[in-house]
Order: C-alpha cells, then structure tokens, then sequence
C-alpha cells in the first residue's frame, strides 16, 4: 500500500500512553435513566435549537424537544417519557461554565417510547435525500466530538460528488474506548450505517480507518463487512493525532485537504463508526439520537469502563453510577485527555458529542506550569500540521496576534501534540485558543463597526433628506403662501376696487 | 573666490532643477490619504476624539496633530489599522480597551423623553415619547453619545455580556 | 468520594495530559555527553585544568543566581536548577586554555551569563550562544591568556603539578614558562605561514603538534580528544537530544572546502584531517552549534546553519588572522538564525510552500515529497 | 571580476562600514525594528551610496582639482548627496507608498549618514579610480544592508523576548550590536 510509506515517511505526532485497556476490554453498561434530565439546546456545531415544547407539556422518549435553527443546526429529542418541568438556563459542559439554554425533563419512570416513531423495514428503497431527511429528522451529529449535523454532511457530499467515505474508527485520544467498544460489540450495525451513508452520500466505497492498538475491533470489523465489498477495513498505526480528519484522510487515501477547504472538495467525506450507528438506528427503528455510549475512565475513577448514557444526564451522576471516584478529582474532562474540554464541576449534562468522561487523579493531569521556551522544536517536530507552535506562541505571549496568525494560526487543528511534548510545560494550546478567540472577537468587532458606519451614514442621510425634504416642503409652503397672499391681494386690491367702484358708486349715489 | 562661488552656484541650480523636474514627474497627490484614514475611522461622528466628527479626526491624523490612539470606541483594531496607515509605531498600553460595550436604558429611570434617540449616531435606540427607550444591540456601538443627553442619568455604558460561542480563552498567567 | 464537590481551581485548556519532558533532563543528558571529554581533559592536563573548571562552574552560578535575584526572581533556585547555566559554564571552561588563571574563568562566567544571556531575559531569550560570547570577548581582550596552550603533562607523569602547585598556577601566582607552552597546530600553521613557511616544511619540521583521535595533544580543556566527544555526540544523537543536521553541516561546511583546498595549495592549506581534530571544530559542531536557543528551528534550516558555521570556520582559520574561527563562526551564524528562519518554515499541511493552499487536482508527491523539508 | 569580488568582500565583512569603522550608525539603529524596512533601507542607501560616490568622483576629479576648490569638497559633497537623497525620496514615495511611511524620517536622513560622506571621502583620500570607487561604495553598501538586516532580524527576535525592564529598548539593541561586532572582529585580516 502506497500510503503506508507515505506515512512512516512523516514524523508527526505523538505517541501518547494510551491508558485504554481496563476499560476497553469491560462489558458495555447501561445507566438507568435518572430522575431528572437537563438536554441542552447548544448540543451541535452551529445555532441552538429552537424549544418546541412547553414547560408542563409530557412527551415521551423520542419526542421532538427542539427544531433546528437556522441551516446549520439539530433537532433534539426527548432522552426519556416524563414532563418539561422547565426551559432555562444551566451550567454549560464547557470550561468557561457560561451558561446555556436547556429543556429540563422530569423523568416519569416509564421510558416509553413514542408511538409515532417510524420503523424502516427497507431502507435502501428510500431515495438518497429521504435518508438525509430522516437524519436529519432524528437529530444525529457527528458522535466523534466536533457534533457537526450529519444530514447536512450527507446532502452536500452528494452534492460535491463525493467518491470515498471514510469511516473514522481510530479514536487516537487516550483513555477512550467507546468506538473501539462499539465496533467489537455492533459492528454489523455500524456496517448497516456504513451502507446507509454510502447510499445516502453517493460515494462508491466506504473505508474503515481502525487503529491497529485495536485488533478485536479490527477483527469484529472485518467480519461484518466481509459480505459487503463496497466497505473495507484498513488498520492504521496507532499515533495520535490520526483520528483528525485531515491526517486520516492524508493517510487513508494519499490526499491533502487544501486549507480552508472541505475533504467534500477532494471527494471524501469523513464519518464516524458512532455516527454510522446512529444512522442504522435511525433508519431501521426510526429512532432519533438519545443517548450514547461513552467511555468514563481516569485514574480517580473507582470502576472504568464504557457506559449507555441518556443525553442529559449529570456527569455527577454518571460518575456515580460508574462506582464514583477513589480519590478526589484534580480534574474533570468531557472528551479526551487531547482536546477534551475541562468541566468547572460535576453539575453538567452528558451532550451527544461527549465521547468521554474523565476525572483524572492529581498526578495524570497536566499542570501547564510554564517555564521558559528553550526553543528545543519538540512542537516543531510534533504538530500534525507543519506549524511552528513555538514561534506562534512567542508572538501571542508578545501581544501580536497578528504575527501569530501570519505564521498560521488559523490552520491549527489544536490537537494539543505540542503542549503534550513541551519541556517546558509551556500551554502552547491554550496560547492558541486565547488568540484564534481574541482574534475573532477583533472580526466580529470590525463586522460590528462596518455595520455601525452603514447605520450611520443612513441616519446621516436620513437627516439630510428630511432637512432636504423640510426645506423644500417649507419652500413651497412659502410659495404657497405667497401665491395664496398674491391672490389674496390681487383678491384683495380686486374686491377693493370693486369696494370703492362700488363707494364711488355709493359716493356717487346722493346720499 | 569668483569661481569658487560661482561653481557652487551653478551646481546648486543645476541640481535644483534637476530636482524640480523630477517632483513635476514624481508628484503624490496628498488627499487620498485623509479618506483612507477616514475609511478605517467608525464613521460615528460620535466626537469622542474632541475633533469635528471622523472626517475631522482623519484630517487631524493626516496633519500628524492627532495620534492613532484618539479613536476609544474604535478601540486596539482602529489604533492598530491606523498606525499601520500612518506608518508609525505604536503605544497600546494608553488604551484601555475593555473589548466591546453596551449602553443600557434603566427602565426604571426613563421618562421616555425621546432625546437620545435623537443623538444615537446609529439609530440604535427605540423609542416613542412617554413610553421606556430601548436599545437595539444589534446596532449600538458603545458611543456614549446618548449619555450626556439623558436628563434623569438613566443610560449605562456597560460591557457586552459574554456569551458561549463568544467567550475567549484566557491567556495563560505569566510564568 | 463524591464528585459533587468537585470545583476547577482555573480555566483548564487543553490537553490534560503530558508527555513528561523536562528541561532539566535534556541539559543532564548534555552534560551526561560531555563528562567523558572533561575528564580526560583533567587527566590530560592536570589539576589546573579541574580547578579551572570548577571556578567556571562556581562562577557561573553565582552570576546566574545574583542576576535571577535582581530581575526579581522569587523562586531563583528552582530556575537554577534547571542546569542550563551550568551546561553554559561547562561549555566555556572547555574551550578555555586549561592553565588559564582563575579570573579568566570568572570574568568568562560573567560574561556569558550576564552580557550574553540575563541581560536578554535569560534562558531562551538570548540570541548568541553565552560560552561563545564569553569565548570571543575574552579571546579579544585577553589574547596572550587565552592562547597560552600548554603541551599535555598527564596526571601521573612525573613534571604534572601537583595540587598545591596546580592552585598556584590557577591563582595566577606561577607564571607560565615558555617551555611549558606549545602551540596548537592551528596557531603553528598559522605563524609558520604568515613567516612565509610553507605547510609541508613546517610540518615536517618536527616539532609539530602531534595529532590522533585519542587527542593528546595542546589545545583547549574539553577540545583534544576527538574520540570522545564524537562518542558524546553520538549518544546526544541517539537519545534523541540533538539532531544530525547541524552537526553534520558543520562538519562537511569546514571538510569539503580544505579537502578541496589542500588539493589544489598543499602548501598555503592544511588537510581535513588537521581541520578536524584540531581546534573545536568537533567540540562545535556536537555540543555548540546544536544549541537550541541560537540556532535555527526547522532541520533545513539548521543544515543551512551548520553549513555557515563550518564554512565560517574554515574562511576565518584558512584566510583570516585568527589561528581558531569556530567561536566567531557560531556567533555570526547565530546572528543569521533569525534570517534562515525567516527564509526557512515548514510546509503547511493543505499549503504550498508560499503558503497558499494547495491545489487538487496535483497529486501529493508532485509538490515535493516530505512536509518537513530536509 | 575576481578583483571586484574581493573588494566587495573585503568592504563587506573584513572592513564593514557599520561595525568596524561605526559609520551610519543613526539608521542602523533607527530603522531596524522589522526586516523589510531594514532591506528597503539597505536599497535606498545602496542606491545613494553608489550614486553619490559616482556624482562625488566626478566633483573632485572634474571641478575641484582642476578648478583647485578641494576646500569646497565636503560642501559641495554635500550639496550633491542631498540632491541624490531628495531624488531617491520622491522616486520611493511615488513608487512604494508603503516602504515610505515604513522609512519614515530615515528616508531624508539619508542625507546625514555619515556612511554616504564618509565613504565619499575615503575614495577620495585613498585615490580610488572611478570604477573602484564604484565598487567601493557599493561594497560598503552591501555590508551595511547585511548588517541592517541582521540586526532587524535580531532585533525582531529580541522584541518578543523577557528582556528585564531596565533593559528594554535601546540598551538591548545596542548589547546586541556590539556582540554582533565582536562576531564580525572574527574577519579581521582576511587575507583576500
């Protein structure tokens, strides 16, 4: 295979301790809904969904709870049966703890499933847009974290003609397990998806990127797909960051995605195995994306392993149902240890993205305790991209963001290689996050600015017009008026006239 | 003596009109600059700068009377383009940037006297007599024009609230 | 336990987990790769030679603690611990005339600590290599001191001084004798050519340096044996502390052009096997010009870098008035290092090497293979 | 040629203008916060450099020594640079707006550089031919755009770095430059 020398002919990325194998090798559990679900409306790329229900109203699992707004967003359904006991703000499951809008759920106990769910008993006879419609009906996102809506995906990679789907199985963050669970354990349902987004999609052949730390999944895989010669299976190296959509694309099919353009361009569209099963319970029971399998792990944790959770559900809670923590905590993450998003405390809902829980115990989290750059390029060597982190970083830390934006800020995936291999402990990543932020704060400011000057120049000419407009409304009440006088003067002088024809005419009439 | 002066003066003359020759060839007209910089201004006219609205401001920039860092609603984006216009290095730390601001309307102050609407440069302000003034965030740029209208002191400028999608990272603490 | 109690002290940003890198391992491993080198040094030139090397040492954290507690530094010991201002003092003292005095190793130690590298920030501020800013400086003010190489008396031959007279000397308090002195073979040339002697008579004179891998020979504390240092070298390779392209560059910018000049002025130009293993040029080329901070980031790029400085070196020793040229050498490549990187990035992933995005329809390899260049 | 090209070496790094015979030092120092004024700077000067020990040869050898005016050669010198400089700044300002503002007040300073006077006199005094003088000045102009490039490359770098408070500014950019001399002293006696 041509691309396997292309790839050891690369020296990017890292090889982290991968910390996965307790967990990964435990049964799959399933989590007892809880009493109360809290389904945030922000669980997808793009704007939030617009609440469809009423707060009192009772719906049952698999219910609409929100439309999507807007082109790029998702429905939400309901995580189980119960009553919207509220719609208000919570706790984001982000690190800056801001809050977002949510439809609070007050589970009934029952978690039955709503009648009108359509069951397909032959997918395959839908045409292509139907099958988009349907997940987009059923509200799936991408499952491997960036949560993008996969209907749109489907609809515009048919649209771009799309040759090659890839099936992203590599999951290189560490401590995660939940693809590699759900390919040992589905993997004729991930197929079953696999198929359905090849028919949806247009695209020819279907390729499974499956890391080779991996090798039951790989073997699970390969099994399932043996009957279908359209979706083939290529084990890949384990090497962080691969699961990235650029890099496995690079090295599945040769190509390079050019920046700021879409792998749909080149023709290759990239999916998740998580994504793949969602769409197969989607299409063959009608069911939309309610919970999801996530990996909870992390050295505080008593009993790792891969659980079934409802959407919704506290972390808190999660934790606890997977046996609670030994030790206190140093740090809570939703996601990988990579570019997984630290939580500011447990009270924060389970979204469809979170591929993981992770509360790490004091001496696995990273304490970015920043010493000098020794410019030793170990980030030069590491980033998947070909960036200097080091060199962006100095001009962030220096307050030129523009500098660091030259030097290519804006191609960085933020995979964290760089961060992860500093000596230094410099937190190169967050340098980045803070910059592509402030950076956009700045765009958005300048769109502000530009739009207030429009806004400006029309009141400006609205003031002009309307003096313009008084003046000449004045001018012609003047002309009227002056036309009105003359007349009335000529009226006037006329009426004297005849007033004094008819005085002299009086005059003359003898008194 | 005579040709010592002499020698210089015809050098002098001749190269003066070498030079003469050369600026009718090589003239820069100077206005475009004034509308260049008044591009990069907000266009408000809100007067913070202390000069006749921005044309003034650009033409006060032009003259070198004014620095880049007279605009405050424009901000370290404004101070940045218009140094790099005006070619001049510059000093950020006088600017005190708070990122974007808001004014807000206590409803409870407003006696709905429809004078800031007036004064808002941007029509960002709702409002009809007697009734309480709103602002549209959409369209407020921070100004403060409307401050000094009010009579019962019921506008406030404030930040704009962060939100989710546009929170940003803090920088890492210096080591 | 429960987690509900759980608060993040801060913003966390991503990632959480860390590759376990330390600053203070890779300056170990450096110092680890020269010990060898060093303590032949001492055994090849006797206890002046280890006593200079400890006032180095000593100096050089005392400069760099005192220059930490002014910038204000709380926590200066912890800094100091990261073995970087030592590595600094190490590297000097081993390119120092090994009976030099005392105060040559101090005022060294200030100057690379505080001239060449405090005053810019400190470690990873500066942008010329301290012990070769140090090893120039003094160089220039101090020549007589700083080329008063002295033949090697090991430490159990009979006419090696003893302790006490090995502190006498560094103390200043013995002068040096002529007969004691000897030139390096670079010096020797050097004046032998300048007196209008050509090499092969000069040489063959006899009483020329002798030259061999094992390096007993005159020269600086650290610079005669060559053997050990390409071994530092080696295992500063293998450990993946350095990388091939600087020093290789180094080694082939001085090799190609003597070779080449000797071929065709036997007698104005000395060979590459003199090149080589006299002077610094192996001591640069392993543990100088693949110094982090002043040297270029991209492996192009410290090609490029090691193949001025080696060329450098070879211009200043064959055509210029200094018999060594390996100092000045790195300090002008140092000055260049911000150029080449300017000149040299790598490629982006989805750029082409001007940095606009590649195009589709060209495959891959046709852009010019490998994204990370040389 | 292989004349020239010792000569451009040996102006260039063995006797540079800036750091072994500290001429010119006003720009050097002024114009080297980035490293694309610093090249367009190292240009201009190139250019009146060249062009004034050209004009400045013809002076000397066509006007003062026949006429006998040689105490009228540092006025007229000057007379003659300026009108170069003067010439130079309209032709930049018309044809790269940007380079002008980057330049600055260092564009008409050119007229001052004691670089530009400096190596007009020492043609002079060392009774170079009209070629060598050329050459000459344009070697020297070539070290002094290396160095001015270096130093903004430099001083590009040192910007960004922890320098401590009472360091910061001119009296790091000076450190740098006298280390950067110590760098070129290593030329010193090329024999070429």
């Amino acid at each position: 295979m041509g691309f396997m020398e292309k790839f050891f002919g690369l020296s990017w990325g890292i090889h982290p301790e991968d910390h996965k194998r307790p967990a990964a090798d435990a049964a799959v559990r399933v989590m007892p809904t809880p009493e109360r679900l809290y389904v945030s409306l922000a669980q997808h790329l793009g704007a939030p969904a617009l609440p469809a229900v009423l707060v009192g109203q009772k719906v049952a699992k698999g219910d609409l709870l929100a439309n999507p707004r807007g082109p790029v967003s998702a429905a939400i359904h309901a995580p189980t049966s119960g009553l919207v006991a509220a719609i208000g703000e919570i706790p984001a499951p982000h690190p800056s703890g801001l809050p977002v809008l949510a439809v609070t759920l007050e589970a009934d106990g029952q978690d039955a499933w709503s009648e009108a769910l359509a069951a397909c008993a032959d997918p395959f006879a839908l045409p292509p847009d139907e099958i988009s419609r349907r997940v987009a009906a059923a509200g799936v996102v991408g499952m491997g974290g960036a949560t993008f809506p996969s209907a749109l995906k489907l609809a515009s990679s048919r649209k771009a003609k799309v040759t090659t789907l890839i099936v992203n199985g590599g999951e290189c963050e560490p401590y995660l397990s939940c693809d590699d669970r759900l390919m040992r354990d589905e993997a004729g349902a991930i197929v079953d998806g696999i198929r359905l987004m090849l028919h949806a999609s247009g695209a020819k052949e279907a390729i499974a990127g499956i890391e080779d730390n991996k090798p039951e999944a790989i073997a699970a895989m390969r099994q399932a797909a043996a009957v279908h010669g359209e979706v083939r299976v290529c084990p890949i190296p384990a090497r962080y960051p691969l699961g990235s959509e650029k890099q496995l694309i690079l090295v599945l099919t040769g190509k390079e995605i050019p920046a700021g353009r879409l792998p749909g361009d080149a023709g290759v569209v990239v999916h998740n195995v998580g994504t793949a099963k969602a769409v197969h319970e989607a299409l063959r029971f009608g069911r939309p994306l309610v919970s999801r399998l996530l990996t909870v792990n992390g050295g505080a944790v008593r009993n790792p392993g891969n659980i079934v959770v409802p959407v919704g559900a506290l972390v808190e809670d999660v934790l606890a149902f997977a046996g609670g923590c030994a030790t206190e905590p140093a740090r809570l993450i939703m996601g990988g240890p990579m570019m997984g998003l630290s939580l500011p405390h447990a009270r924060v809902p389970v979204v469809k993205g979170a591929s993981g829980i992770l509360a790490l115990a004091g001496a696995e989290a990273a304490d970015h305790r920043e010493e000098a750059c020794i410019r030793c390029v170990s980030c030069v060597r590491a980033c998947p991209m070909g960036l200097l982190p080091l060199e962006m970083a100095r001009h962030v830390r220096g307050g030129d963001l523009e500098g660091a934006a030259k030097l290519g800020l804006r191609d960085c995936i933020a995979c964290g290689c760089c961060a992860y291999v500093c000596p230094a402990h410099i937190p190169l990543v967050q340098y980045f996050a803070h910059a592509k932020g402030a950076l956009a704060a700045e765009e958005r400011a300048r769109a502000r600015a530009g739009a207030a000057k429009k806004l400006a120049q029309a009141k400006s000419e609205r003031l002009a017009r309307e003096a313009r407009e008084k003046a000449e409304l004045a001018a012609r009440r003047k002309a009227e008026r002056e036309a009105a006088r003359a007349a009335e003067a000529a009226s006037s002088a006329r009426s004297a006239k005849s007033a004094a024809a008819a005085e002299t005419a009086a005059e003359g009439t003898p008194a | 003596m005579i040709a010592a002066s002499l020698s210089l003066t015809i050098l002098g003359a001749a190269l003066g009109l070498v030079l003469g020759i050369a600026g009718r060839f090589l003239a820069v007209e100077a206005n475009a600059r004034v509308a260049e910089l008044e591009s990069l201004l907000p266009g408000t006219n809100c007067g913070q700068c202390g000069f006749p609205g921005c044309s003034g401001a650009a033409a006060a920039l032009a003259e070198g009377h004014a620095a880049p860092t007279c605009c405050p609603p424009g901000g370290r984006a404004v101070a940045r383009a218009l140094a790099e216009k005006l070619g001049v290095s510059l000093d950020l730390s006088g600017v005190d940037d708070e990122g974007p601001k808001l004014a807000v309307v206590a409803e409870d102050l407003c006696i709905g006297c429809c004078r800031c609407v007036k004064s808002c440069p941007t029509d960002a302000i709702l409002g009809a007599p007697k009734q309480i003034h709103n602002v549209l965030r959409e369209a407020c740029t921070g100004c403060a024009a409307c401050v000094e209208q009010c009579l019962t002191e019921a506008i406030l400028i404030q930040p704009v609230p962060v939100s989710l999608p546009h929170w940003v990272m803090p920088r890492p603490a210096a080591a | 336990m429960s987690v509900a109690d759980y608060r993040a002290v801060r913003t966390f940003a991503s990632p959480h987990a860390h590759g376990g890198g330390e600053i203070r391992r890779t300056m170990r491993r450096v110092q680890l790769a020269l010990t060898p080198a060093t303590l032949f040094g001492f055994w090849l030139y006797g206890w002046p030679a280890f006593l200079l090397w400890l006032i180095t040492l000593l100096s050089v954290l005392v400069f760099e603690f005192m220059s930490l507690r002014l910038a204000g530094e709380k926590d200066a010991g912890r800094i100091l611990g990261d073995g970087s201002a030592l590595l600094t003092g190490w590297l000097l003292a081993m390119t120092l005339p090994p009976w030099s005095p005392w105060w040559v190793g101090t005022l060294g130690a200030f100057i690379a600590i505080v001239i060449g590298k405090q005053v810019f920030g400190g470690l990873g501020q500066n942008v010329f290599n301290p012990a070769m800013v140090a090893r120039v400086a003094l160089l220039i003010s101090f020549p007589l001191q700083l080329t008063a190489w002295v033949a090697p008396l090991p430490l159990a031959s009979l006419a090696a001084p003893g302790f006490i007279e090995g502190l006498r000397i560094t103390l200043g308090q013995i002068p040096l004798l002529d007969a004691m002195t000897s030139a390096s073979l670079l010096g020797f040339a050097k004046t032998e050519l300048s007196r209008g002697v050509g090499l092969a008579q000069a040489l063959a004179a006899g009483h020329a340096p002798q030259l061999s891998w094992l390096g007993v020979r005159a020269g600086s504390l650290g610079e005669s044996s060559a053997l050990l240092i390409l071994a530092g070298g080696v295992f500063l390779l293998a450990t993946g502390v350095i990388r091939w392209q600087a020093p290789v560059g180094v080694l082939a910018g001085t090799l190609v052009p003597a070779i080449i000049a000797h071929a065709f002025a036997p007698e104005a130009y000395l060979d590459a096997g003199s090149h080589l293993l006299s002077g610094a040029l192996l001591l640069g080329a392993f543990f100088i010009a693949t110094d982090y901070v002043t040297s270029p980031v991209t492996d192009l790029g410290k090609l490029v870098f090691g193949l001025g400085v080696g060329l450098t070196t070879w211009v200043i020793r064959s055509l210029g008035g200094y018999p060594e040229g390996v100092a000045f050498a790195i300090l002008f490549m140092n000055a260049l290092t911000p150029i080449i990187d300017h000149c040299v990035k790598p490629r982006v992933l989805g750029r082409t090497w001007s940095g606009r995005p590649v195009s589709l329809a060209a495959p891959p390899d046709a852009r010019g293979g490998s994204r990370h260049g040389a | 040629m292989s004349e020239f090209l010792l000569l451009l070496i040996s102006t260039a790094l063995v006797n540079n203008v800036v750091l072994i015979k500290f001429l010119g030092l006003c720009p050097v120092m002024g114009v080297s916060k980035n490293l694309d004024s610093a090249l367009g700077m190292g240009m201009a000067t190139t250019f009146v450099l060249t062009l004034a020990a050209a004009a400045s040869w013809m002076l000397e050898h066509w006007l003062l020594v026949p006429l006998r005016l040689e105490f009228l050669r540092i006025l007229s010198f000057i007379l003659v640079i300026a009108s170069v400089v003067q010439f130079t700044e309209m032709f930049i300002r018309k044809a790269s707006p940007g380079l002008y503002r980057s330049l600055g007040i260092y564009l008409p300073l050119i007229t001052t550089n004691c670089a530009v006077l400096g190596v007009a006199l020492l043609n002079v005094q060392q009774q170079h031919s009209f070629f060598w003088s050329l050459s000459y000045a344009f070697g020297s102009a070539v070290g002094f755009t290396l160095v001015l490039m270096i130093f903004a490359g430099l001083r590009e770098r040192i910007a960004l770095a922890r320098v401590p408070a009472a360091f910061s500014g001119a009296p790091i950019a000076f450190i740098a430059i006298s280390l950067l001399a110590l760098a070129f002293m290593g030329f010193s006696g090329l024999n070429v």
